[in-house]
């Protein structure tokens, strides 16, 4: 501000407008008629949701992040296998929103989880179709997993400057087939009784640290009523947590380091260079 | 006219005219837009699709029927009288153990002083009053003292009569009923049912519920009761 | 490349430096005389870690977020005050770690909740401990809440452009409270009991969603088997994630708008444009 | 010398002789080093507070005694001969219902053939044979039958002859045994143990765990048995 003309106090001046509050550029033309009222509404409908989300812009700065994410460039070559990983995703959200609703009606012990199972199977609305969702859904995410996992393979994806992204990739391999084995419990029928007994005495088998593997995926030396809380703890809390982290560690990776063309026209391209000479 | 003066303020609805390299004669969306659409659509059914049957899973309970269509006996007639209330234990829910059990107080029906009886339109009386323990206020169990024929709450000091009405504290309407019948000369208690103040019947209801005048339209019942 | 003279084929030359790879600036000097043996190994490991730290951080780029989020400059005047969030944060990651090993023991069914809360507390290695953190720091964290909001009350720190922090911080107070409601029934003794019966019933009076509100909690009209789930449900999965997400976004816009200074030093700040003048 | 050297070679000790400013004579690390130092520290005990009990109490069960130390009553002795087993069934664990029970098969105690027996150095051999049905492979139920005296595990085909021996397929030692002796005619049952395949006795171990030669040591015993 000028320092020669004594200026108002602070408070007397007018404040400065804010981004939000400047004059609109006059892009829309003077009308030449009365608006109708239906194209008033509509006007003023579309300027109130612009506002709403002009003042959420403003204050958080995510229209440069969404257009850079959403009009990023991808390589020539993109393709259906490229929606893989997002399926994946698709999958595990869809396993974690069945899930919280499923842990409304589920009581993890030893004398009531098939009960309580059979209860959101046959009398709870939709519980079919709810716990169906989460047991085929559960193959469905592990079968998609594999499908990204070879495609970033063949694609040769995994290649620098992708090596983390990949070993992020395994780890989320290892935690998604670790919730498949703590889930199997949980129906608590003959199977998921016997499977668990046999997986349990599997990580057992490991020299030196199997029989300490064993003993904190049991809570103990034997089969107990600890076991069935403490499997559907590590299935609900522990395991998803982690993941929900490294999906958001994979996709940052993935939006800051881009994807990678199919190997087919990275190879055209080779030859489109030695054509050139 | 309004067509006119919006083709002239908008966007030319042509993409041809808006000079897109590639458009087709009489293309009204740009391709971009048209996929952006359909994804938006695909993916708004997809998630639709495992969405709403998980909500509606999760919801369920707020729109099923709470009541069990079950009889309990609770002992002889001869347990009874019309002075005095009897505390019995029932069984709400076999599921959850000792919080499954409720309390309830038990007289004989008194034709006399019971008036209005809150009887389900034109059948008989009820023959035995069956009072819920649970305060209308916020659920609080209440206790029934003999000598001031007076029930009252531990928490925040609501006080009924005799009859279960309002006497004092900041209960809303009367203690909630069960209906009650004689068979074979013990008496069995079934579904629990509110009353307003003037002892109308009304579906079962959760405490802090009013249930008179307009305020009964504030509080609606259970959609499948 | 250049396109006169005919190179070797791509894979005879020899392949460009990788940044990590680049000769390292040689900013210590050529030692005089032998190295010492722990100082070579002490070199050694250093240099390890930094080429890990590189690795890391060139296939991430964090160290550019890094340092701006670790010296970003901060108003004058920053007290033990602006430490009020990052405690109220502390203490829900406390809640969540200490909840996941709750779990593994908990049993939500209204015949053994009880008895597996005394289990944990009376038979579990540190388990009173481990309770007892989970229960007080539940009202630690609800205190550092309400102190840090009254930081920021008293700071006008909520003002434009913080808006909308304020308000994700106000859905973030009432998803503590919910917590701190839904965590009361587990241990399943008489006072949980009523506090919850009373705590439902006060969601039923509200007008026209009330008694939804209230069977939407119980899973029904009474208080059944399927309460105490639910409401476990509540208090593990559904409240947590969402605190953990607005935690996230809070953060976000806490690092993008930067903190505000004390209002005494912007009060001082007016006053010596004044006396500039 | 090596002090010298690296005096020359890296940052001078002082921070005074760096040049910076505000300096204090003899100050070797930089305030802004030493608060990040006492911060890190700081945070490091505050989280190592309450993470080190919570992992104690998640893993403590891998360092507790898991053996119960009771004796359940089988029988009397008039069922049981030297020749064939008799299958009975224990409670493991009440807590867990129908999961806890186990059933485990009975025999007397035969001093003709039982060599070696599994007794617990210089005391009596036990007067009951008592196998535990858990197939020492991966912990499916085996089951007896007494035509040719073997033991079959249904998951992978584990075969073991009368004494529990492996007799073939893929488990690794004998099957587990459990204590037994007599008390006023009946036949009572204690504690679970190992055997490797001389019949030699270890504390109880896990399906899969080798107990023969070397192995033993790479399958340690839970620390507190």
């Amino acid at each position: 501000m000028s320092k020669l003309t004594p200026p108002l106090p602070k408070f007397l001046r007018p404040a400065p407008p804010r981004p939000s509050e400047k004059e609109p550029t006059p892009d829309i033309g003077e009308p030449n008629g009365k608006p109708g009222r239906a194209d008033k509404l509509r006007e003023s409908a579309g300027e109130g949701g612009a506002q709403v989300i002009g003042w959420l812009d403003e204050r958080t700065g995510t229209s440069p992040f969404l257009r850079g994410f959403l009009f990023r460039k991808v390589p020539k070559g993109t393709n259906w296998f490229y929606s893989l990983g997002s399926a994946t995703m698709f999958a595990f959200v869809s396993q974690a929103v069945t899930g919280v609703f499923l842990a409304m009606y589920y009581n993890p012990d030893a004398t009531r989880a098939y009960e309580s199972a059979s209860y959101i199977t046959n009398e709870v609305f939709a519980g079919e179709l709810v716990r169906g969702m989460h047991k085929w859904g559960s193959t469905v995410m592990i079968v998609l997993l594999f499908l990204h996992m070879a495609r970033t393979f063949v694609f040769g994806a995994y290649k620098y400057p992708r090596e983390l992204n990949w070993v992020i990739g395994v780890v989320l391999l290892v935690l998604t087939l670790a919730m498949g084995l703590t889930g199997y419990l949980l129906p608590f029928d003959q199977r998921s009784y016997w499977a668990t007994i046999v997986a349990v005495n599997l990580n057992a088998s490991a020299p030196l640290i199997g029989p300490f593997l064993a003993d904190f995926l049991r809570g103990g030396a034997e089969f107990s009523s600890v076991t069935i809380t403490r499997f559907y703890a590590l299935h609900m809390l522990l395991i998803p947590g982690l993941i929900a982290a490294l999906i958001g560690a994979h996709l940052y990776l993935v939006a800051k380091l881009g994807t990678t063309a199919p190997p087919w026209l990275r190879a055209e391209k080779k030859e489109l260079t030695k054509e050139e000479i | 006219m309004a067509e006119n003066r919006s083709d002239k303020n908008r966007k030319p609805r042509y993409t041809a005219d808006r000079g897109m390299p590639g458009a087709f004669e009489g293309e009204t969306v740009t391709r971009r837009g048209f996929m952006t659409g359909g994804a938006l659509a695909a993916g708004g059914i997809a998630s639709a699709a495992f969405a709403l049957p998980a909500l509606g899973f999760a919801l369920a309970p707020m729109f099923t029927d709470g009541t069990v269509d079950r009889w309990q006996d609770v002992g002889p007639e001869s347990d009874f009288n019309p002075t005095a209330y009897v505390p019995k234990v029932i069984n709400t829910d076999p599921g959850v153990g000792e919080a499954g059990k409720a309390t309830i107080y038990v007289r004989k029906f008194d034709p006399e002083s019971d008036k209005p009886s809150p009887s389900d339109g034109g059948s008989d009386p009820i023959p035995y009053v069956v009072l819920s323990t649970r305060c209308v206020h916020l659920g609080c169990p209440v206790r029934y003292y003999q000598a001031p024929k007076r029930f009252v709450c531990p928490c925040h000091g609501g006080i009924y009569d005799f009859q279960g009405k309002v006497d004092g504290g900041p209960p809303v309407r009367p203690l909630d009923r069960f209906e009650a019948r004689v068979t074979n000369g013990r008496v069995e208690v079934g579904e629990r049912f509110s009353v307003n103040s003037e002892l109308r019947r009304f579906s079962p209801r959760d405490p802090s519920n009013h249930l008179d005048g307009l305020w009964q339209y504030l509080y609606p019942a259970r959609p499948s009761t």
